[in-house]
């Protein structure tokens, strides 16, 4: 149940896969996105309602083959240039995209957490992501005849969160913003929670989300395993360091040297731009 | 003392100024929030912000870089989940008003985030909708803040991202949204409203020194202008000093208890 | 926004509407019922998961001409008499019912609180409740063809709950077992929320949900208003009374005096059998 | 030392003994929940308890008199809403057992909770459905525990209010039942199970000093009979210890540490 993360990635995380990495700002599972890196995990279908750093970097890697996301960029920094050279240049590898809005994703997880097909939103009227995207139909309400939006459940092979602690038995609690983490780990047939520490016993904290074991394939511990983003009662979140990857993602040279120092970082290191050189 | 203002700075003023005390609005991140948290800051100290994170009634005492800073759940009423914020806050109509940035707007305030160019084939490849399609159908109204030029100010957008009047009048109801849709465009030139018959997005306010001209020239469609054309009224101390503390651009000078006094 | 009880019940439930009371066992609004009960209210259809004892009362009291529910009973100890004579008898007056399951009924309460106007679920296959319950149907899903069950979103006119504690802005705290109380309330049009105390400031507590003020319409202070059941965190639930209320439910004869009794109590008082004549 | 017990005590331990530790289990309140925690106590200290009412892992050191009391929510591993325990517990098939009784069961183990008589004029109202319908559904397996009479056990229930295997073999497969429904019902007298072939309840085993004719007698349709009839095994010492803690039927009239020497 507790184990180390690159054994938790080599065992949960095959080439083809579907995989989620969730955290919304909060949480975001860096290391575990860099052990899929430094694993060279290839032909993947990244899912993520908020593609954003660590995302850009799997792409730039070439883990992923398609993209299913309804957001994509670098929050407060502006875009993702990996992402972004990926669809327009087919740079490393070409990159399908299949593009939801948040109000569909969530819902797309909610369906696949709840076991059934599909979920049903006032959403998408009008827009053109509804001729776009093959996976927005509609359905007619038994009720009411009302038309409404239908989007097919997620049911990633593995979904990826990062939590602020976990107890032996692998119970998981996570505080703060936790987005769609539960509705993620509830849809996949495996999930991997990294966290913060593994304690003896989680006392309860306000706001807090509980994982009950049964939920959890595997935990590892992967402190300061959010970074750049934030853990709540942790540490904070590193702003230069997004900033810092717009400069580094723009070019393909600086990108390469990036990934270089991760390939040949050892396992359960996470790299980050602005820390780079530290003691 | 003369107060001198920069063009983004009148931009986030007005775009404060149209929210109303004790709203409920859904805020993006960037323009729209620095805007919200200002009205928060001035005229509407009950204003409650609701971040698509899950942080319903934020009171953040800084500027949020991300809609999921820390800073907003610390200060929040309550945090639920990502699902629960659009069910069961967004979709039923609960918001009054609906706070939205645009890469591209066109002349019935349909938004683009998406693409530039073709969409299989994109020249500029853009984040992407986030919660702006449901925000724009559902909340009672919307405001769009956006800085003004022909490259975002287009006579088709190239993706529509998010409705706003679609082709026109009657099409918000034919599509079955729920709300009133745009009902305000503020840029760093002027102020836009939809024309209450055609739903055609036409200038209603030039702030201060901006000439109506220049409006349109930034502007990609043959921009109508009202034919009671206003001037905005300036930002007053208080909303520069509030923006300014916010933005990190606050020099405090001289002593903050004199400041009024001049 | 912070209402006597006895006003609150006057301006937000009106003979006819449909009223959903809510509380999983744990935090059942009894106060607020019996001050309908008082008020005389008739024609109600009552919506409940599990109608227990103070539905059996309302019902008795000839409040309800319609009960939407899954499950009705006197929870440990057995059946509701005053329900049954309704269904069996049409005493005091004849109770149309509606029967879902709970799955169906919790799912109501979410496309209600949802604004969405249905709901699906993998539920009712192959039960009498489908051919009984018109309020059951199916639905296609559009990307598989599995046919799933389908029932219309619940939007009662006014939802009552007890919590724990309110501010004085109407900002509501509950934890412990709160069921389906927040989506009742969100499903509702109107709300009243019966708490135990009103506070300054919401301290937060382990396990909370917050209902924020805009979702309340009114809240009334009703200390030990969700006896004979229970309120975390103040006092434990009277099974005895729920024992007694066998006996009284019974006989007509016994209930007549034990309604007689709430009726000419004073406005917010909580009536029990086994509190009657204490101090 | 002879033990001896009662029939519901028998009933009890046999209930609890088709529980595997570290399953998941939902349970009903009543019969069900005393011989889950019976369980808890004995050889299944992993079992994890589901109740309807949000609790999750809970770990009650006394019986809960209903589906929601406070022990069980301050003993869990976590409390969630009843939506949730529907939607992201029971429906996608997380719950290996569920533990259920009934007011009438039938030939196929189908359930009823609802009516005694015509539903639209019933010659006794029940509780109704609750959880039930789709715990019978879509737990993996399920455990039926009812009190054995000719009342309870019928030809064919008066309503269906939870599925067992319909009108036998291939019946839950026809109606996209997931779960593989009843695979034991355990009475006062005996264990029933699902004929492996016509999914027709057979008597499996009588409870030691039960006749088989006294179960036929008991069961309001021609009973079949295992060829290999078990006689249930008795209840064994701790067993019967926990459960009358449990059911506060334990009188400790000597020294617990020397009671296991005897």
């Amino acid at each position: 149940m507790i184990v180390p993360l690159d054994e938790a990635v080599g065992e949960l995380v095959h080439d083809g896969d579907t995989v989620a990495l969730e955290g919304f700002t909060h949480l975001i599972p860096v290391a575990a996105g860099h052990e899929i890196i430094r694993q060279r995990r290839c032909g993947l279908t990244l899912v993520r309602m908020t593609p954003d750093v660590v995302y850009d970097q799997m792409i730039g890697a070439g883990c992923a083959r398609r993209l299913v996301f309804s957001w994509g960029g670098n929050p407060g920094v502006g875009s993702l240039h990996r992402f972004r050279d990926a669809v327009q240049n087919s740079w490393p590898v070409p990159l399908e995209i299949e593009e939801h809005s948040h109000a569909g994703m969530a819902n797309r997880y909610v369906a696949g957490a709840s076991g059934l097909p599909f979920a049903v939103l006032r959403g998408y009227l009008g827009t053109d992501l509804a001729s776009r995207t093959a996976t927005i139909r509609t359905v007619e309400c038994p009720f009411t005849g009302e038309r409404l939006a239908a989007v097919p459940a997620l049911n990633p092979d593995v979904a990826i969160v990062h939590a602020q602690r976990a107890d032996r038995a692998g119970n998981v609690q996570m505080w703060g913003i936790t987005g769609v983490q539960k509705e993620a780990v509830f849809a996949a047939r495996r999930s991997l929670v990294t966290v913060e520490e593994v304690v003896d016993e989680l006392a309860p904290v306000p706001g807090q989300v509980v994982l009950p074991h049964r939920v959890v394939t595997a935990v590892a511990e992967a402190p300061g395993g959010a970074a750049p983003s934030y853990a709540q009662g942790y540490y904070e979140r590193d702003n230069a360091a997004y900033q810092a990857w717009d400069a580094i993602s723009r070019d393909r040279g600086a990108f390469g040297r990036w990934l270089e120092s991760v390939r040949s970082a050892a396992p359960g290191t996470v790299s980050h731009p602005t820390r780079e050189g530290r003691p | 003392m003369t107060l001198t203002w920069s063009a983004d700075e009148i931009m986030t003023v007005t775009a404060a100024r149209a929210l109303t005390d004790g709203m409920a609005c859904f805020v993006g991140i960037g323009l729209p929030s620095t805007a919200a948290n200002l009205a928060r800051r001035t005229h509407a100290p009950d204003l409650w912000l609701i971040y698509e994170s899950g942080t319903l009634g934020a009171k953040p005492g800084s500027l949020p870089l991300s809609i999921g800073d820390g800073v907003l759940a610390e200060t929040a009423d309550s945090v639920v989940s990502v699902p629960e914020i659009f069910n069961y806050w967004l979709q039923p109509g609960r918001i009054d008003v609906g706070f939205l940035g645009a890469a591209q707007i066109d002349r019935y305030a349909n938004i683009n985030t998406t693409v530039i160019g073709d969409y299989a084939n994109p020249e500029v490849r853009l984040p992407g909708a986030g919660g702006a399609p449901e925000i724009a159908a559902s909340c009672r109204e919307v405001v769009v803040v956006v800085r003004h030029s022909r490259r975002a100010f287009v006579d088709r957008v190239d993706f529509t991202t998010s409705v706003g009047h679609g082709s026109g009048a009657g099409d918000r109801e034919r599509l079955g949204l729920r709300g009133r849709g745009p009902i305000r465009v503020i840029t760093d030139l002027g102020v836009l409203e939809p024309d209450p018959e055609t739903r055609e997005l036409t200038l209603v306010s030039v702030h201060p020194g901006v000439a109506v001209e220049q409006v349109r020239e930034a502007t990609g469609w043959d921009l109508a202008v009202a034919p009671d054309l206003a001037v905005t009224e300036p930002p007053g101390e208080t909303e520069l000093t509030e923006l300014r503390k916010l933005t990190g651009r606050y020099v405090a000078d001289r002593p903050q208890s004199t400041a009024s006094q001049e």
